[in-house]
């Protein structure tokens, strides 16, 4: 939907390199696919396990950077695949079929741009930091305390919120609560219109979508929901979308958050008939 | 894999299907590729496009009005199989004529359309609608009649479950298809699956497609509910295959009846499995979800 | 585990079932613990015995003349569950009732003996038999009657389908349990379960036993033949825990009946599914067979 | 049916101690069971992996030796089962559950003991000799080539054939045939009662007993059947005997495996029904 594909899509089996914590929660891997791969901020890829290991579904995961053959990803484990995917140990195989699905698009000219990442929802928003950022543009992280904070990704100007002000490495800044709250803390909504791209836990899109809201300011958000295929085949990932007046969309209020999204404008979000388990 | 001696047909040549000729014997699913119109920008280092080998796309089924679907969750992963209840979200016939079968035409995709409805009448007016641009569509083959969603509240799984609906349908479809084939998707939350195909190919279709998803329930332990808000959905993968084989054993047996298996495959040697208890063709859902090469993939480790 | 807030029950607690206090809620299931005999010399560091804990043991099937049963091979092992073809192996009512009921008794064993007929009049004639024999039986404590088994040629299966079968052989068996339990155990392989369910619990069963096995083949992929040599058999293990989960809501919400939860429980958050539904009790087997304390440990972690 | 029980049947977590090839062909398995453990030859335990590799029925093997807190087992890689019980090192968990079954009965004082052991027959046998025998008693083993035999474990005396005399290790000797052929090319039946012990493969446990028969010698032999529980409470491995005329026998001509064998008196069981996938 924003964005739209970079090239094609590629099924291909990829290598561990690295699969090492850079924080007390998140997990880096690192794939060697054997060939380039480019990709745009935003979208994602299916990972899955080989042999006895396969999961019956491949797993989402969005992309945090790509150099040359490798490709990487944040992630944590939260079940049964994020587990065994920390478990795979260099040389292991990993089927990675991706780029997929839509993307966070360039800055616009005529305002800045505000990133709001929550933990795994960073790199969607790494990325596009990395290949975009502006000088009037500002980027805040959440984590849940000093240690969860991927520090070593967040050299270039983020600013970091965290629910508890414990365990920050020495030298370290981070501001206390949420997220939003931090960049609420800081901009008014009376200065003028800025995009807010966010990505993250439910509950912070929501919040982002609100106070984007509150100031008339567009906002995108990436959103997250259980998937079967990651490629549009199986209706299996919709999101709630509110009747734009538009035909089709009145009879089918869902988009496929895998090909349509993950990158959704929030106000054409359904919040209401969005419900995630949180 | 080591090909067993027995298996000696090329699964990638054409076959005849009742007034049809198909171009192979391994297809996808159901509801696990679509319309078949989301392969073409896909690619892999061993196979040109997820279409490599692929004797029909059977589509993601189409009912004479648009329909939004299930709400969500639609999905649950579980140990061997999956659940879920997408409830039959689809753009309505009208529009799969105007829009998507073209586009299928043009990409040159080998399409069955999958129907279904809530009264016979319905798969008759369906399959006139579709035989009536007949002429435009070569790549067009066929019609499977899905009688048997578990996902939808009226018609679905309880409206096939009993042979006199079966046979309607069928009856209803068969005049409008002369050249094209006539499957009937049956499905296996029934006591016995052989009466409904042998209705089924009285009434004049060309192959029973069996089977559909087996009902079940996933409870979320935290909640103490079920996790789908339908509460039960379909149950599909691995774990089923046995099911299916048993299924597919009952009419190959007692009706004698082509029959197209489905059900759990995700390997050949799933495949093989059918074929040997005489299936002519299979169709591959929920392993086309986790990988789009899956049926492309078992379509060559097949080929002699 | 962690047990879940909604979760205050202790299994290991009498509980009343009909006429009957029941030790516990977590039982071995018919045809996975033998007649119940075969655990006295078995011991882990962490339990004395595998009986503890156990609510009751549901003893293999018995029927009115000794069985030899199906020719082998009998099991098959799936990727997620099995497949047996056990065929009802037996030594008859006869034997059962001078031998082992009262060997039964001598260990402690609480027991729910398991029946098996082809005719109603059996059914009545097997429970008088025990009924004759009662007074003498403290641990004895019901009756279950299998109208479901798959793996025999007259009877079994096909039997348990019809809802005046059912009726029939719980109104010849009731009269002759008037201070035991008696359930109704119901095959799977039907469209709807709750009529059987129904029948059942108006012809006076106290609970119903969800589900017996989900018919299922194997093929050997080297002579593509089925595997088993009645080709099919019966499916059970972890792969038909969603299809028995859905059974058992089925009943409970269109019957209300009690329902004893059976099929693919290997852990006690499996357990925990059929409690979350509103089951009083449940059965385990298949893992019951893989580790003779299976049902002892899942007994011990759901005790509160 | 022939030794019965020796002390109770124990389920113990095992530790993995070692799980190395002692031949081409052949695994030895030794693994810590925290406490000391008694069997008698012929005896197995149902062995089976935790976590994800646990399978839907443990796998019968018989016990080759207990030391102290350690029993051992000797296994050839056929099928899932054994090659996930290959890959388990050295601390892997194993759950063992045994001793299980009837046992080779000790030697009788009125003849000697001939025994004839193929492939992963050997374990029963292997035990039996080490613990009973005597001058006049022959022990045979048949394995497919030089390669293929467990050296380590025949040196007491035994008797080695081939199917192929290939591979021989240097100093070895090993008739080339098979292993009831030696037996029969070594012992004529004319020289009184032997005692014949037989485990293997079955056609080895056929002709076995078929030799046997011509001399009127007593056989038992050591039979494998598919089990589900291995301790007599599913009947899934059922071996098919002959009526005895007995009233129990005629309707329920199956016995066992698992509790009434696994050692069967040879003329008992019914060749003709007895079809196992060779
Ligand atoms: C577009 C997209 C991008 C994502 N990017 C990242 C990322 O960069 N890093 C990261 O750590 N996580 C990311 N996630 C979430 C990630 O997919 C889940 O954490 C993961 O699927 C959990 O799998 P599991 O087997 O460990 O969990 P389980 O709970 O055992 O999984 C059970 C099922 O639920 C699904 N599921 C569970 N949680 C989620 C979730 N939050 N979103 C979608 N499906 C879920 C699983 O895919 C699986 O099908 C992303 C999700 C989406 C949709
Ligand atoms: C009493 C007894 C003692 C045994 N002792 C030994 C031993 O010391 N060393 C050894 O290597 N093997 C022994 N076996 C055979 C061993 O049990 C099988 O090789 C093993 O079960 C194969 O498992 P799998 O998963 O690798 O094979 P698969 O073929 O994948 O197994 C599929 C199913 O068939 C069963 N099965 C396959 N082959 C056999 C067989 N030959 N016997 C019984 N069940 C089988 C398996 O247990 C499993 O349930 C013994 C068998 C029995 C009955
Ligand atoms: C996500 C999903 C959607 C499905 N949608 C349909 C459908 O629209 N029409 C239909 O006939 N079957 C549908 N099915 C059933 C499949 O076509 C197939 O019959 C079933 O999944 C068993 O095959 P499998 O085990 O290979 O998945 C669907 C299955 C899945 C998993
Ligand atoms: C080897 C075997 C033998 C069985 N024999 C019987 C039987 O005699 N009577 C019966 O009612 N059910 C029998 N069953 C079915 C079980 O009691 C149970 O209903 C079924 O296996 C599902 O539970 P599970 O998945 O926990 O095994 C048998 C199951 C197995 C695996
Ligand atoms: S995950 Fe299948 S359509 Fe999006
Ligand atoms: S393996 Fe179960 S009775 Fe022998």
């Amino acid at each position: 939907m924003n964005g739209g594909q970079s090239g094609n899509r590629l099924r291909l089996t990829g290598h561990v390199l690295a699969n090492t914590a850079i924080s007390s929660g998140l997990i880096r891997l690192d794939l060697d696919l054997g060939r380039p791969v480019s990709f745009a901020p935003g979208q994602f890829a299916m990972l899955n396990l080989t042999g006895p290991d396969s999961l019956v579904f491949s797993r989402p995961f969005s992309i945090l950077a790509c150099e040359e053959t490798v490709v990487s990803f944040l992630y944590r484990v939260v079940g049964r695949g994020t587990a065994l995917l920390a478990r795979q140990e260099p040389g292991c195989v990993v089927t990675f079929f991706g780029p997929l699905g839509g993307s966070f698009p360039p800055p616009p000219d005529d305002s800045p741009v505000v990133i709001l990442a929550g933990g795994v929802g960073l790199p969607p928003l790494y990325a596009w930091w990395r290949r975009y950022r502006r000088g009037e543009d500002r980027a805040y992280f959440g984590g849940r305390d000093g240690a969860d904070v991927p520090w070593s990704l967040l050299e270039e100007g983020w600013r970091v919120s965290v629910d508890r002000l414990t365990n920050l490495p020495p030298g370290a800044e981070a501001w206390e609560g949420l997220v939003v709250d931090y960049g609420r803390h800081e901009l008014t909504t009376s200065d003028g219109p800025r995009l807010v791209l966010a990505c993250g836990p439910a509950p912070l899109l929501r919040a982002a979508a609100r106070w984007a809201a509150e100031g008339n300011w567009p906002c995108l958000v990436s959103v997250e929901e259980r998937m079967g295929c990651g490629y549009g085949v199986c209706n299996g990932c919709v999101v709630p979308l509110l009747a734009t007046g538009d035909a089709t969309d009145a009879v089918l209020p869902y988009a496929t958050c895998c090909e349509e999204g993950p990158v959704f404008a929030a106000e054409r979000i359904d919040w209401d008939a969005f419900a995630r388990t949180e | 894999m080591q090909l067993p001696d027995w298996w000696q047909t090329d699964p990638c040549q054409r076959f005849t299907l009742g007034p049809r000729e198909i171009p192979g014997r391994i297809w996808t699913a159901s509801g696990c590729f679509g319309y078949g119109l989301s392969g073409h920008d896909i690619s892999s280092p061993e196979f040109a496009s997820p279409y490599d080998g692929i004797g029909a796309v059977v589509t993601k089924t189409v009912t004479p009005q648009p329909r939004a679907g299930n709400p969500m969750p639609r999905l649950a992963e579980l140990p061997c199989g999956a659940l879920n209840s997408i409830g039959l979200q689809n753009v309505g016939i009208d529009h799969f004529v105007s829009e998507v079968l073209p586009e299928l035409e043009r990409l040159g995709v080998p399409t069955i359309v999958s129907l279904a409805a809530t009264r016979p009448d319905e798969f008759g007016e369906m399959t006139r609608r579709l035989h009536a641009v007949a002429g435009r569509y070569d790549h067009w083959h066929g019609v499977e009649l899905n009688l048997s969603c578990p996902n939808v509240a009226e018609g679905g799984h309880d409206f096939g479950r009993s042979a006199e609906t079966v046979a309607a349908c069928v009856a209803a479809a068969r005049p409008h298809l002369p050249d094209r084939c006539l499957l009937a998707k049956l499905t296996p939350n029934v006591g016995e699956i052989a009466p409904l195909a042998h209705a089924a190919v009285a009434a004049g279709a060309d192959a029973i497609a069996a089977i559909n998803t087996v009902i079940g329930l996933e409870v979320d332990l935290a909640s103490g509910q079920p996790l789908l808000p339908r509460r039960f959905g379909g149950y599909s993968g691995p774990a089923i295959l046995p099911i299916a084989l048993a299924k597919v054993d009952e009419i190959v047996c007692e009706v004698g009846a082509a029959v197209v298996g489905i059900g759990g495959i995700a390997t050949s040697e799933d495949a093989l499995k059918f074929f040997a208890l005489g299936a002519v063709a299979v169709q591959v859902g929920t392993a086309q979800l986790r990988d789009p090469f899956a049926t492309a993939e078992i379509a060559r480790e097949l080929s002699r």
